[in-house]
């Protein structure tokens, strides 16, 4: 059974600007043992995606369509109870600002032990401690019993990256959700931080969802990846496919957009325009304005998420190009 | 950094003004209107008081309100209703003299040690010791130096206002320094002043009005307390502390001659809090204390 | 944190110079010479003359200022001009009411305004959290002498539920305890609202920070959320303006004291004040300060114990 | 003929409470009329505070920066704002560059006025040129930047900077905080620029890719120091120093096939508040000896210059990254770009 | 909340600036001095009729001159040491200034013309004048004339009164408080009462708090609620509601002389000028200031003297100007004092102004408003400067103002001219610099008083001076009611010099 599949999420939000639909329709698959890439540009809804899976959403926002279903058990059903019983134990996310995201005035073992103590309440203090303290060890932080009552003031910001790895990790879930885990991080620390993950997925089996705007990050990292924009997936293919054969104009558009270390290019193929606010999302296709490819059709209808080859599909009228 | 940053729409509708967003708030329009209102009453106390605010009835002593005598009259006979136009004057003026002297003093030295990194620590170490002073106990030092009086509370008022708007005003321009604009002005080769002028100061506006206007509540507060005290304005003057306080013997007897002024205050304290609040939820929503 | 904290009280040490020599200052310009007072108003030229040396009037400002600070330092304050008690005795006798009359107000209001502040800002813009806040503004807004005459005129009066003329004895006697619940409530009932709305800022900033969203993805419970990821951190912001907001409480207190003839600095200020007893003036002004830069200071560390970002730099 | 600028050992210590911040500890470099050279390395490492050393946005602790052969350390406020007209700089962030009080035309215009370039009327003309040179309409000067979006914004910090005609432009990042699409946009702006002015550019970046594709030079910087200056493909082809090597390594290419080939380099950027004794990188180095320990390298070698004690024994790296790209992406990148330029030639 | 059984709680507005009779002349000094010591004589009710004090008998030799005093023999003082005759020679003495350190009572020339005091033996003493001084017995009564103990005077120098005090009184000294509380305790051996009183001693209660309570509401809600047992001072607005409350009693006494007065120092400015005196009487409407101030419980006055006070001279009340606001500003006119255009009267360039002082008290303070209002009316203006009781009393021995407003009590027409009138007097308590030789003539003559027709001749010749003349616009006559709980029995209104509860010995606490 596939491990977590979103089917046609909707998440709105009530604005002063009227409801916008940050998520409109998303679907996506993650098996065990996978890493599901999810790669879009600013404000496609990447995070709130995410957030509506594990139901964290902040006030105006709201899931008011679709399903999320964890081994088949609709997430959205569950009791508010319930729900926490599935957030860190089954599912569990780490956020792209290690520097914010953890809590500056409990100690880094204190919020490890917190996350354990939530989900078995039975552990003792000091099963607690021996426990906080291996995981430490197991995301490669050096001296872990030493750090386990450091702050995370005290920490740089690799090493806090880590500690939220950790954290995630301590009720063994079988899900991880990581929103752009290394964005806010330096390239070198940023290949340690992708190696962790990469291995830990190894030794659990458990699935992940990979959140960037970082093209060569999924190449690293991802097994499928879906492209957003603006909203809805627009494509959808296992990573090296993505790379081989790309089909959107969007994903083309990435593609061309970033310099290449192997390549001498005098000029880069930007894509025209700039990512409209959702409040502003055309009708039909959203990437038709900046598409050098759209026709009088693209404007008319949304198009839909179709199979343009065995196990890919693209949302364009086009596809296959 | 990540790529957050230029979510930015294109074509964002225009930002609706401070003035617009503050209309939306009902609290805050009832509240600007008011506002107006008591200005206005304070402005042409002379021309609406009904009664001379100083004249004495002596066959109508504490009298509740009635036709005659709108607010009633208070323990001289004085027609309360005229006495808290006038007071409401007197405060007013008692209020923004101080906010202004204090204001305009504290800006200038947020700015200087905002600007000028080398003073900052000189100045804001001042502040710091300004601030050690609660406003009541310049009120209470200045009353016993000077002897008690409007202008000795005005003066307090001034002293203890001016390390408040220094922080904020530092604390805003702080920000702004770092911004890359004020970099790129130097850069360009402008002068200090034409920076702090055209660059800093008109972008550290929304702190400073929010806080005038929460600040003018807090003044107004102190200095009727202090007239309370007996150490403000000193009878027969009309000033709104000082009647609560000379009605408040009468309290058992005739409640309104201090609950009237004290209403007054609390209204007009009020009013320029939730105008406050509301002008920085509108300007700027980082601003909250 | 021992640096953190001698680094604070190395900061207090100029501010309190400031007191101490506005304080002497204070003394300087009063428009009366304190020999005339002391001498009385019969006195000959040469009693005059006397008295001013045995205060050292006549020695240069400096030096009156060393022999003024030598005075502080020996808990010599001077004497009443009123009744030539010391004023450090008068101080004394006060400082405890007063501190009495604080922590009273302060025992209830804090952790109302905080429960207020934290129950507004998690239904943030529910009908709870406009009900809380509008008394909130309501409590910042009102003045001090309104709440009391109220207290006075309800409570005490048409009621006769609790009394309101002064100190009613030791605080661990029945009629210690009647006797300041009124002065008490009016005191905190101003700064209830301050407190409320402080916190509800701060737990506003802090739920929508990425870290409570963290302790929430880590499946805790909102009761702990709340409490230890939100209310927790919000606690350091509002510490610090708890304690700025301290100076405003003294106002209030000195009000208070008044309204309640309780037998506290404040009322012995205003009463020095008005009867131009300028050794006292000087002594509740110092005192008062005193008690301002302390508390302040105690904020500053309590701050620093919240905070393991100060505690451990 | 001297070069456009040169910096010698230049430094800047920021006093803190426990010695000083080792910002920027000893750059030297030159820049050639024209020339792109990047500055690259980590955050924190004084990529920025460099920058603002160049511009004397801030006094340095020692050393020299030299434009045009002229020490301008040492100038006087008169001869400073003459220099500013000849030196300008583009900031990362592109929502603190602009004053958001201003109207974008005002902005624009504002150097222009400060250095008393022609009447009011020319400075409107030019302003309105200097919109259409970055992509922007004449119509967008009556507007506030919060009207715009981040790449707009950076537009017009690139048009607020040429306006005074400056030889040389600094970029703190200048894309760094945009979207991948708005990147491309930006670096192509650039690069047509300073084609066509023949600018000369310091652009700084912790973005490889980007700085391939920019720049003509490379300088790497580490805690405050330059660790490696060469050609850019001199660079990439033949990193000499560990960090380098290092750097080049971690970069993760957007290339399935390559999956796998990152090889982390261990252990945090250390403090610049107390930076490791000799070499700076030792405490991460794979190479590292007692030598490097206790003794500052220094940097060898001409054209490619490098600060390492074992430069010239390190085991060679193998093969630069080679990219593979498919053939149907190549088509259809090729077709995306000719329907782009057709899109835009026709609107 | 209750009060301890054993303890009577007292309430007043101020508290005085020290507690030495003779160095204090404030009501809040008399009133707890006289529970703190005793006097050669006491004072009846009816406050005419002198009985035995202190001496429990006394002779008067034929020219009037030598009083011959009889000490009890059973007096000690609350340290316990007896009480004689050199105890009351050095009160006396301190009294009028003879010893040293000199201490200069404000109200020595009360003890008459003192030729000698002297110890015949332990128990006798021989009070000898100059002049033949009528009211001296009465004056006797008095505060002032309390017998003090010299070892406790002279030890404590300047504090005493202040830090500590030692008297025969039926309460003594335990603590002070300023501007607080007062706590005084039973005099445990004392049985010396005057005769004027139910019980000679000692007193039934243990403690007896005098509290400050600035508040009038605060005082009013506490009598009520039984915080506090006793006071007199409860603003007359409030007497009618408090009188119909039945948890509490009062006590009114007929014969009491105490008025609110306005003196003018006739050798200022714009005060010398008799029209502006005269206009200034007929701009005060007293009988609306009895009622707006006094909620009618004080009467209106015109003379200097009270009706009921002996040798009142009727005929004078005639001639004080009457409220009449157009005659006063006809007087003006007439006098030449134009109306300027601010409203305030000119004349030779000069400005109808005056500066008024008075103690910061509600009364003072609302009647000045009044008063002031008043005066504009018809063109005078009036500045106020008001001063908390511990300065003003400084302050009104300057020659800083121009008039200022005062109460004081007295006994007799005699005794209230005496007081103000003499040029002797100048310049405190006649603040009005009144200097006529008539007058002292006059007074010298009503204080021998050897015959009563003579003593009324005089003081009627004064009180029509005065009258004509007006430095002294007499403003009401108060009336004294002493408030108490149910829980108290004994609090009599007594009223000499003002002060309600005499000695305290009848207090009794029954509930
Ligand atoms: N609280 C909110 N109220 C209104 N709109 C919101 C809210 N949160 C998110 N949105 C909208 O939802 C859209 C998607 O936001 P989201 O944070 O998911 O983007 P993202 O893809 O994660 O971008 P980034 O790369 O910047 O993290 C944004 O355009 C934003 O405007
Ligand atoms: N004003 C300052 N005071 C003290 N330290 C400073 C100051 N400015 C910069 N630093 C320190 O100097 C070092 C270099 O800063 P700089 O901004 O030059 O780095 P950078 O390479 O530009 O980094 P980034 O990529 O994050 O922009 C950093 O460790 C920083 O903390
Ligand atoms: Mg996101
Ligand atoms: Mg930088």
């Amino acid at each position: 059974m596939t491990l977590l599949s979103v089917e046609n999420l909707v998440t709105s939000f009530k604005t002063s600007a009227g409801e916008v639909r940050a998520v409109d329709g998303v679907s996506i698959a993650v098996e065990r043992g996978q890493t599901l890439g999810i790669v879009g540009e600013s404000g496609c809804g990447k995070s709130v995606l995410s957030l509506s899976i594990m139901q964290l959403l902040a006030h105006p926002g709201r899931v008011v369509e679709g399903k999320v279903l964890l081994e088949g058990r609709n997430l959205l059903d569950l009791s508010a109870r319930q729900m926490r019983a599935v957030r860190g134990r089954e599912i569990a996310m780490i956020f792209q600002e290690p520097m914010t995201s953890l809590n500056p005035v409990h100690s880094i073992g204190y919020q490890i032990t917190e996350a354990m103590r939530a989900h078995e309440p039975s552990l003792s203090a000091a099963e607690l401690r021996n426990r906080a303290v291996a995981v430490l060890d197991r995301v490669r932080i050096p001296s872990a019993a030493r750090r386990f009552d450091e702050y995370p003031h005290q920490l740089s910001g690799g090493m806090r990256q880590r500690v939220m790895i950790a954290m995630a990790l301590a009720c063994k879930p079988k899900l991880l959700i990581a929103d752009e885990p290394t964005t806010a991080l330096d390239v070198t620390v940023q290949a340690q931080i992708l190696e962790l993950l990469r291995e830990l997925q190894a030794e659990n089996g458990m699935g992940i969802i990979l959140i960037t705007h970082d093209l060569g990050v999924i190449a690293e990292m991802a097994d499928r990846v879906s492209v957003m924009y603006a909203g809805r997936v627009v494509e959808r293919s296992s990573s090296a496919e993505l790379f081989d054969d790309p089909q959107h104009p969007y994903t083309l558009g990435l593609l061309g957009s970033i310099p290449r270390v192997d390549e001498e290019k005098d000029r880069l193929t930007a894509i025209e325009g700039a990512v409209p606010p959702p409040f502003a999302w055309p009708p039909g296709c959203r990437f038709a304005p900046r598409c050098p490819f759209s026709i009088e059709a693209c404007t008319q209808a949304p198009p839909a998420l179709r199979e343009v080859a065995p196990d890919h599909a693209a949302a364009c009228l086009e596809a296959p190009l | 950094m990540s790529a957050t940053a230029s979510a930015g729409p294109v074509t964002a509708p225009r930002r609706p003004s401070a003035f617009r967003m503050l209309m939306k708030d009902t609290g805050a329009a009832i509240a600007l209107v008011f506002v107006v209102l008591i200005v206005l009453a304070a402005v042409f106390a002379p021309w609406l008081a009904p009664k001379d605010p100083y004249e004495t009835d002596l066959m109508s002593i504490m009298s509740p309100p009635s036709a005659d005598y709108w607010f009633g009259t208070d323990g001289q006979g004085r027609d309360i209703f005229a006495r808290t136009l006038y007071g409401l004057q007197v405060t007013l003026f008692m209020g923004l003299t101080s906010l202004i002297i204090g204001g305009v003093l504290g800006a200038l030295v947020g700015f200087l040690a905002a600007y000028y990194k080398r003073l900052d620590g000189l100045l804001m170490r001042f502040m710091d010791i300004l601030l050690s002073f609660p406003a009541i106990l310049f009120g209470l030092a200045l009353a016993a130096i000077f002897g008690p009086g409007l202008t000795s509370v005005i003066i307090a008022l001034s002293i203890a206002t001016i390390p408040l708007m220094a922080r904020i005003v530092r604390g805003a321009a702080v920000v702004v320094m770092g911004l890359d604009y004020i970099e790129a002005a130097r850069a360009v080769g402008m002068t200090d002043k034409r920076i702090m002028l055209r660059h800093l100061a008109p972008n550290c506006l929304s702190p400073i009005f929010v806080f005038a206007t929460l600040r003018l509540g807090q003044v107004i507060l102190l200095g009727s307390a202090l007239s309370f005290l007996g150490l403000g304005a000193q009878p027969p003057v009309a000033e709104l502390g000082a009647m609560a306080s000379q009605g408040r013997n009468f309290l058992f007897i005739a409640p309104h001659i201090s609950v009237v002024p004290s209403i007054a205050i609390f209204a007009v304290v009020l009013a320029f809090n939730v105008l406050g609040d509301a002008l920085r939820d509108a300007l700027d929503p980082r601003l909250r204390i | 944190m021992a640096k953190y904290a001698l680094q604070r009280l190395a900061l207090a040490i100029p501010v309190l110079l400031g007191v101490l020599l506005v304080g002497f200052f204070l003394m300087q310009v009063v428009p009366t010479d304190p020999a005339i007072i002391r001498a009385g108003p019969q006195a000959t030229q040469d009693v005059v003359e006397a008295i001013r040396e045995e205060l050292g009037l006549n020695k240069p400002l400096w030096q009156q200022f060393g022999l003024y600070m030598w005075r502080l330092f020996q808990g010599d304050l001077g004497v009443s001009i009123i009744n030539n008690v010391a004023v450090t005795q008068e101080l004394g006798d006060t400082i405890g009411p007063t501190l009495e009359l604080m922590v009273a107000s302060l025992f209830w209001s804090i952790p109302l305004g905080i429960l207020m502040g934290t129950l507004a800002a998690y239904w943030r813009g529910s009908l709870i959290d406009r009900g809380i806040m509008a008394i909130s503004v309501a409590g910042v807004s009102v003045p001090v002498f309104f709440i009391g005459l109220l207290m006075i005129w309800l409570l005490g009066f048409q009621w006769q539920l609790l009394p309101f003329t002064g100190r009613g004895g030791p605080l661990w006697t029945m009629d210690g305890i009647m006797a300041i619940i009124l002065p008490a409530l009016t005191l905190g009932g101003v700064f209830v609202g301050p407190v409320a709305r402080m916190t509800r800022t701060a737990v506003v900033d802090m739920l929508s920070a990425d870290h409570v969203r963290t302790a929430r993805a880590k499946g805790l419970n909102e009761f702990l959320v709340v409490l230890r990821h939100a209310l927790r951190n919000a606690l350091i912001p509002v510490i610090t303006l708890i304690g700025l907001q301290i100076g405003f409480l003294l106002g209030g207190a000195v009000v208070t004291e008044t309204i309640f003839s309780w037998p506290g600095v404040g009322r012995l200020a205003v009463g020095a004040i008005l009867s131009s007893d300028f050794p006292m003036a000087q002594g509740t002004i110092i005192v008062l300060s005193l008690g301002f830069i302390l508390i302040n200071l105690a904020v500053d560390l309590l701050y620093a114990v919240l905070d393991p970002r100060v505690r451990l730099s | 003929m001297t070069h456009l600028l040169e910096v010698v050992d230049i430094a800047k210590h920021y006093p803190s409470g426990k010695g000083a911040v080792k910002a920027v500890d000893g750059v030297s470099f030159t820049l050639e009329r024209g020339e792109t050279l990047a500055l690259v390395g980590e955050s924190g490492c004084g990529k920025s505070t460099t920058a603002r050393l160049v511009l004397r946005l801030i006094e340095r602790s020692r050393g020299t920066v030299r434009f045009n052969g002229e020490d301008i350390t040492a100038l006087s406020p008169g001869a400073l704002r003459r220099f500013r007209r000849n030196a300008q700089i583009i900031f990362q962030d592109p929502y603190a560059s602009l004053n958001p009080r201003l109207r974008v035309g005002e902005a624009i215009m504002e150097p222009m006025e400060v250095h008393g370039i022609g009447t009011p009327a020319e400075r409107r003309k030019r302003m309105e040129e200097l919109l259409g040179l970055v992509g922007l309409a004449p119509y967008h000067a009556a507007r506030y930047p919060h009207e715009f979006s981040g790449g707009q914004r950076q537009r017009i910090g690139i048009a607020r900077a040429l306006a005074v005609q400056p030889e040389l432009v600094v970029c703190d990042e200048p894309v760094s905080a945009l979207d991948v699409s708005i990147q491309a946009q930006v670096v192509n702006l650039l690069k047509d620029l300073q084609a066509r002015f023949g600018l000369s550019f310091l652009f700084i970046a912790h973005d490889l890719a980007v700085v391939k594709h920019m720049a003509d030079r490379i300088a790497v910087m580490y805690l405050g120091r330059i660790v490696e200056v060469a050609q850019t493909n001199e660079l990439f082809a033949n990193p000499r120093h560990p960090y380098t090597r290092a750097l080049l390594a971690a970069i993760p290419h957007p290339d399935p096939a390559r999956r796998g080939h990152v090889k982390p380099l261990g252990g945090d950027l250390p403090s610049p508040l107390n930076p490791p004794p000799g070499c700076h990188f030792h405490t991460r180095c794979p190479f590292a000896t007692e030598i490097c320990r206790s003794q500052d390298p220094v940097a060898t070698g001409g054209a490619h210059s490098v600060a390492c004690h074992h430069a010239d024994t390190l085991p060679p790296m193998g093969a630069a990254y080679e990219g593979h790209i498919s053939e149907a992406a190549r088509r259809r990148l090729a077709r995306y770009a000719e329907a782009s330029a057709a899109r835009s030639l026709a609107g | 909340q209750q009060q301890p059984r054993n303890q009577i709680t007292i309430m007043r507005e101020i508290d005085s600036d020290r507690y030495d009779p003779h160095r204090t002349t404030a009501l809040a000094g008399g009133e707890v001095l006289t529970m703190l010591s005793d006097t050669l004589v006491s004072m009846d009710f009816d406050m005419r009729t002198i009985r035995p004090g202190l001496a429990e008998r006394w002779e008067v030799s034929p020219d009037g001159k030598t009083y011959t005093f009889h000490l009890r023999r059973d007096v000690t003082f609350c340290d316990g040491r007896a009480l004689t005759a050199d105890d009351v020679v050095y009160s006396i003495n301190r009294w009028i200034g003879r010893t040293t350190p000199r201490v200069v009572s404000p109200v020595a020339w009360r003890a008459g013309n003192v030729k000698e005091v002297r110890a015949v033996d332990p128990y006798t003493v021989e009070y000898e004048l100059n002049e033949p001084f009528g009211e001296l017995l009465s004056q006797l009564t008095q505060f002032f004339g309390s017998i003090v103990d010299r070892a406790t005077v002279e030890r404590l120098g300047d504090n005493f009164g202040v830090q500590g005090f030692n008297g025969t009184g039926p309460y003594c000294w335990a603590s002070w408080t300023p501007r607080s509380e007062l706590v005084l305790t039973r005099h445990p051996t004392y049985r010396w009462g005057p005769p004027v009183l139910q019980n000679r001693g000692p007193a039934h209660v243990e403690r007896v708090v005098w509290r400050v309570i600035p508040e009038a509401a605060a005082r009013v809600a506490a009598l009520q609620a039984g915080q506090a047992d006793i006071t007199q001072y409860i603003p007359e607005a409030f007497w009618d509601g408090m009188r119909r409350v039945p948890t509490l009693r009062t006590s009114n006494q007929e014969n009491y002389f105490w008025d609110v007065f306005m003196g003018f120092k006739v050798d200022k400015p714009v005060v010398s000028d008799l029209a502006i005196r005269r206009a200034a009487h007929m701009a005060v409407d007293r009988v609306g200031l009895a009622r707006a101030i006094w909620s009618g419980h004080a009467t209106p006055a015109r003379n200097i003297v009270n009706p009921n006070a002996l040798d009142y001279d009727a005929q004078s009340d005639a001639m004080v100007p009457n409220y009449d606001p157009a005659a006063a500003r006809r007087t003006l006119d007439e006098a030449g004092w134009r109306m300027g255009p601010d409203g305030v009267r000119v004349k030779d360039g000069q400005r109808a102004t005056f500066l008024m002082y008075a103690i910061n008290n509600l009364a003072n303070q609302r009647a000045a408003e009044i008063i002031q209002q008043g005066l504009r009316q018809v063109g005078i203006e009036m500045r106020v400067q008001l001063f908390d009781a511990t300065v003003a009393w400084g302050r009104l021995a300057t020659q800083e103002f121009d008039a200022y407003i005062l109460s004081y009590p007295y006994i007799s027409a005699t005794d209230a001219l005496s007081l103000y009138w003499h040029s002797r007097n100048r310049p405190s308590p006649n603040r009005m610099n009144w200097n006529d030789p008539q007058t002292d003539a006059w007074l010298e003559e009503a204080r021998r008083g050897l015959t009563p027709e003579a003593r009324a001749t005089a003081t009627a010749n004064i009180q029509r001076r005065l009258a004509e003349q007006a430095p002294w616009l007499t403003l009401a006559r108060n009336q004294l009611t002493v408030f108490a709980t149910q829980r108290v029995e004994g609090a009599r209104a007594h009223g000499l010099y003002g002060i309600g509860i005499y000695r305290g010995l009848d207090l009794r606490v029954v509930r």
